[in-house]
């Protein structure tokens, strides 16, 4: 009989998982197969016959394609500047004892606490008061400030699981702390790295929130180009975007799963929002 | 002969805690000395002050009579083993072995006859390619050997060099490492909690606790002569009676009256201030005897102290009996070797007999 | 002079940190102080005089309490159940192997790897095919699936802590499956749990992306209305709601780090984003 | 007396790996076994299938003479102590020992006198509000065991109980937990890696290898009379020989040739396979004698083996003095007891001895 506590709570625990399960699925195969919908216009699911067309207008759509290229472009400078400034920072964090030390560490963190919209209006009065007008540059600079949190905290999380010994193994051997960096942390800590340079790409590919503030009539991002397409001028190309936005990111993710694992991400907590 | 790591007065403190309290020792070129004590005693943070990466706040710190004051972990030449072995993960055994090689000057071309010369040594050679986590614990331990004495240094520092072993293992390694270190006429400090490591190893033993060196000596000095109960408890196994003199019994024996009312004859003490104050007795629980046939002390040399007993527990461990017996309701230990003979079970009454030689009498306290 | 090098590599360093910390800091700091800025218009910085008036604007504007009114709702009710369902699904992958489990895992934290603005469009398409055009009910659905992966990831940090033999040694002692669960494994994941919650609300109270594209006229999110004002009528009302905005996150990032402490939660990699 | 715990032939797999293979053991009220093995042989999987939370493939486990098969955990009445103690770290002492009364249909009334007395049992009283975060490793211990006696189990399981500790505490916890457990009268089940803890705490001791058991016995009956190679080399430390019996020397006493070219002289075997068949031979270290006077074999009794030897190493351990012995080019250890005598130096000859009795005679690859 009291065994029969034990069947009954499994039951109630599935139900929940298999209901999780369907709103999670449903929506994002639903839009997948109406990007192929092979009617000219926003009909019923399912799609009676399928077709590229949707995808064809994308490509063909100057404002999309202007989205995407400022897209690609920030993302890859983005990614450069922040890994570097992430990994810097970092090191100091891992290695060093100084007063402050927590206060940095959170303040490196505070793009992940302050609310998308704030950091996007804030950033947006500050470069009003630099002077700085041009869309590309403000997006540029948001980019690299969004994306920060993220090459600290993989790098960190790489980092952490390197003794500290080795290093003093490194310099008892000879080794400077700097040869000692260059010969064993940075080799070890790489996955972690690129770890984070790929969130940091796929992080500013996707920002909507703080690039909304930010661009200007000619530099739009294509998240951003999406929203607005929405609002004026909705059909199925906007599924076919997204169609492409996600591949991207899958792509990436991909590709970070080969490198070094989708469970050691997890793990770790390093997985983007 | 000059002395090749040389500590005087040592001080290192950490906030209010003084982790190292005026500490001196010096040793000569070859010996293999054991720092030995409990966590937090300060070994460690003498092993960090030597291979610099921590510095003394007052004394000095002198390799082959330089003083040491401010030169980097890179700028000395001490070979360090770690108690992880702390061996590149991303680097084959032979790479593990050559990274010391290129910063300390060698000529590119002798690197790879040094790495095997030094794989040789320490029975490795076929293991060139191998990662440190394809290799067992024993075999990544000598890579890090390898690795700390292939920079020839002045002197080597091994921390906890066998913790990381089974049992079973750290038998072995220990001749091993040992033969290998004097194979070299390596300068040694091994610094350890384990008191098996630090005698098997050690020439010399120098215990230390809360900062500060409690005794210095041959292995077998420490255990015969600990100077204070410190020693005596921490290297061992004993069994403590605390009492005073109570006057002679002739041919250079004194009584002792314990504390439960036990008389134990030991020899006197060449303390002067013996006469009345508390001193602590310790028996090694190997020098205790059972004496065969029950009652008859006949078994006992002359002047023996003589206790009677109920066992407690008696266990086979192996090549050794434990034997716990309980003598006026505080429990004796008493270690024999196993040679077949027949066990006691628990309850059975026995007497047991010790030498005056083999009482070990430290002041109380101390 | 090799020691030199060591030198010159830690001042780049720390120049590097100085720069970010500066970036980071900056913005937020202006819009702070131009949120009490005493002028009626949106002047220079520094404000030459302080007063609460953008406050009282905020506080005074129908629409902005409108959508203050309608995250505070969303937040409250997403949490609840996302809260429940991630706890018994993060149990499942936790205590038991099964097949699938990894894809299981992975679909689990699938909605922080799509891109916000395609969940948005995906949940649009979705909610039409299944005839729901009411924007409250689109957007609750939405909050819910957008915060589930966090209290399925904070609970599942909490499990990783728990020893199985636990559960095991209750078990033995007569307690059944389910009665070792709330006797033993309940209580000690709880901050683990607590923390989910409260990334839950948080991140509810934060969106925009997604929010976005589920908005009607009349049930619209705060950061949705700001984004909204900053369109149509820039002033500095949008700076107190965006302290506003603020002040409640770090409120509940304060709760949180009171409860489990904000370096554990680092180190989980918990933290929102 | 009816057996308490019986396996007959039971087996079980995971996929194609055979944790435990056809075993079979009874074990009567208030005795207790030490299950003894490396890391897999299948001691933890066996104690799994015991406590419900595995279930055997074939055979059958009764408890009390009822199949358990299909019962889980909370329907047997087993208690367990954990490795890591398992204690709940969110309850004081109390409500640990507590816990499973109140699932064992113990009434509300008399749970706080049954905590009571368990915590007195573990001499742990004063202690009970307190979490297990503020107590120490043996005092951890005692809490788990007293929360599994509490409910009064039919037979208590411990999974290498002592291993959390450390070798200081371990010896003294060790004796203490044979007493609580004889005092309670506990039917036992040690599952353990480490000989000392087999032997110590066994009345009988159960060795395992590949999920099979090897050998049966007294702790002193499998130490002295191993039946296997692998028995005789997981207990205690030994030296091996391998050669083929040359002969009789008289007395029962057969002259044993071994592959280096030795001649010892060995118990002869009642094995009647004997003949020609290759055996190993192995000495146990404390059985091994050193010589007294250079060359001279009046220290050695009639039919005494003798070996020549040099000094390899020589190791002060503590009671123990620990000697390698080069003979013909192999390694011989020998312990003896340090009672004060000098000590050799390495590279120092010296003669060896053993009584026939003292070897002990395996089956090759046994």
């Amino acid at each position: 009989m009291r065994r029969w506590f034990d069947d009954i709570g499994y039951a109630v625990i599935l139900f929940v998982i298999a209901v999780t399960v369907l709103f999670l699925i449903a929506p994002i195969v639903v839009s997948v197969m109406m990007s192929f919908d092979g009617r000219a216009y926003l009909g019923k699911f399912p799609p009676p016959n399928y077709s590229w067309h949707w995808y064809q207008n994308f490509f063909s759509d100057t404002f999309y394609l202007g989205g995407l290229k400022t897209s690609l472009i920030l993302a890859v400078i983005a990614t450069l500047v922040s890994t570097t400034a992430g990994v810097s920072a970092a090191i100091v964090l891992d290695r060093y004892e100084f007063r402050g030390k927590q206060a940095l560490e959170a303040l490196f963190l505070s793009p992940l606490v302050v609310p998308a919209v704030v950091i996007g209006f804030a950033l947006l009065l500050f470069f009003a008061l630099l002077g700085v007008f041009d869309g590309f540059t403000r997006l540029m600079g948001a980019h690299i400030i969004i994306t920060f949190p993220y090459t600290v905290r993989t790098t960190l999380a790489g980092l952490v699981g390197i003794r500290k010994t080795l290093t003093e193994a490194a310099m008892s051997l000879g080794a400077t702390e700097m040869q000692a960096f260059w010969d064993v942390t940075f080799p070890l800590a790489r996955t972690g790295i690129v770890a984070g340079a790929v969130f940091a790409f796929a992080f500013s590919m996707d920002d909507v929130a703080v690039s909304l503030f930010l661009t200007s009539p000619d530099t739009y991002t294509l998240p951003v180009a999406m929203v607005s397409m929405m609002r004026t001028n909705f059909d199925l190309t906007i599924a076919a975007a997204a169609v492409v936005l996600m591949v991207f990111t899958f792509a990436l993710i991909l590709v970070l799963d080969w490198i070094i694992g989708l469970e050691r991400l997890i793990g770790k907590g390093v997985f983007r929002s | 002969m000059t002395a090749v790591v040389e500590l005087n007065h040592v001080t290192k403190r950490f906030g209010s805690f003084v982790a190292v309290d005026d500490v001196s020792f010096a040793i000569a070129k070859g010996q293999i000395v054991s720092l030995l004590g409990p966590s937090g005693c300060g070994k460690t943070t003498t092993l960090r002050m030597i291979s610099g990466f921590d510095d003394p706040e007052e004394g000095e710190v002198l390799i082959s009579g330089v003083n040491m004051k401010g030169k980097r972990p890179y700028e000395r030449n001490v070979g360090l083993l770690f108690q992880d072995y702390a061996l590149f993960p991303h680097m084959t055994v032979n790479q593990n072995v050559a990274y010391g090689l290129k910063y300390r000057g060698f000529d590119a071309k002798a690197i790879p006859g040094r790495v095997s010369q030094m794989l040789d040594l320490v029975k490795l050679t076929g293991f060139e390619s191998r990662r440190p986590g394809q290799l067992s614990g024993g075999q990544q331990q000598r890579v890090a050997l390898a690795r700390a004495l292939a920079i020839s240094p002045e002197v080597v520092l091994l921390d906890e060099p066998l913790s990381a072993l089974d049992a079973k293992l750290r038998q072995e390694l220990r001749l091993e490492l040992k033969e290998i270190l004097n194979a070299v006429g390596a300068t040694t400090i091994v610094v350890t909690h384990d008191q098996e490591e630090a005698m098997s190893l050690g020439d010399i033993v120098i215990v230390m606790n809360d900062g500060r060196i409690m005794q210095k000596g041959a292995p077998t000095e420490i255990y015969a002569a600990p100077k204070t109960k410190f020693v005596a408890e921490f290297i061992g196994r004993s069994n403590w009676f605390s009492g005073r003199f109570a006057g002679a019994a002739g041919n250079g024996v004194a009584r002792f009256e314990t504390s439960e009312g036990l008389s134990i004859n030991a020899l006197k003490p060449d303390d002067p201030r013996m006469a009345d104050d508390d001193f602590e007795l310790c028996v090694r629980p190997e020098r205790i005897n059972r004496l065969e046939g029950n009652g008859n002390p006949s078994g006992a040399g002359e002047g023996q102290t003589i206790l009677k007993g109920q066992v407690r527990d008696i266990a086979h461990l192996g090549s050794d009996i434990h034997l716990v017996v309980n003598v006026s309701g505080r429990s004796l230990v008493v270690i024999e070797q196993y040679h077949g003979q027949t066990l006691e079970h628990a309850g059975e009454e026995i007497e047991v007999a010790f030498r005056p030689e083999d009482c070990i009498v430290v002041p109380a306290n101390s």
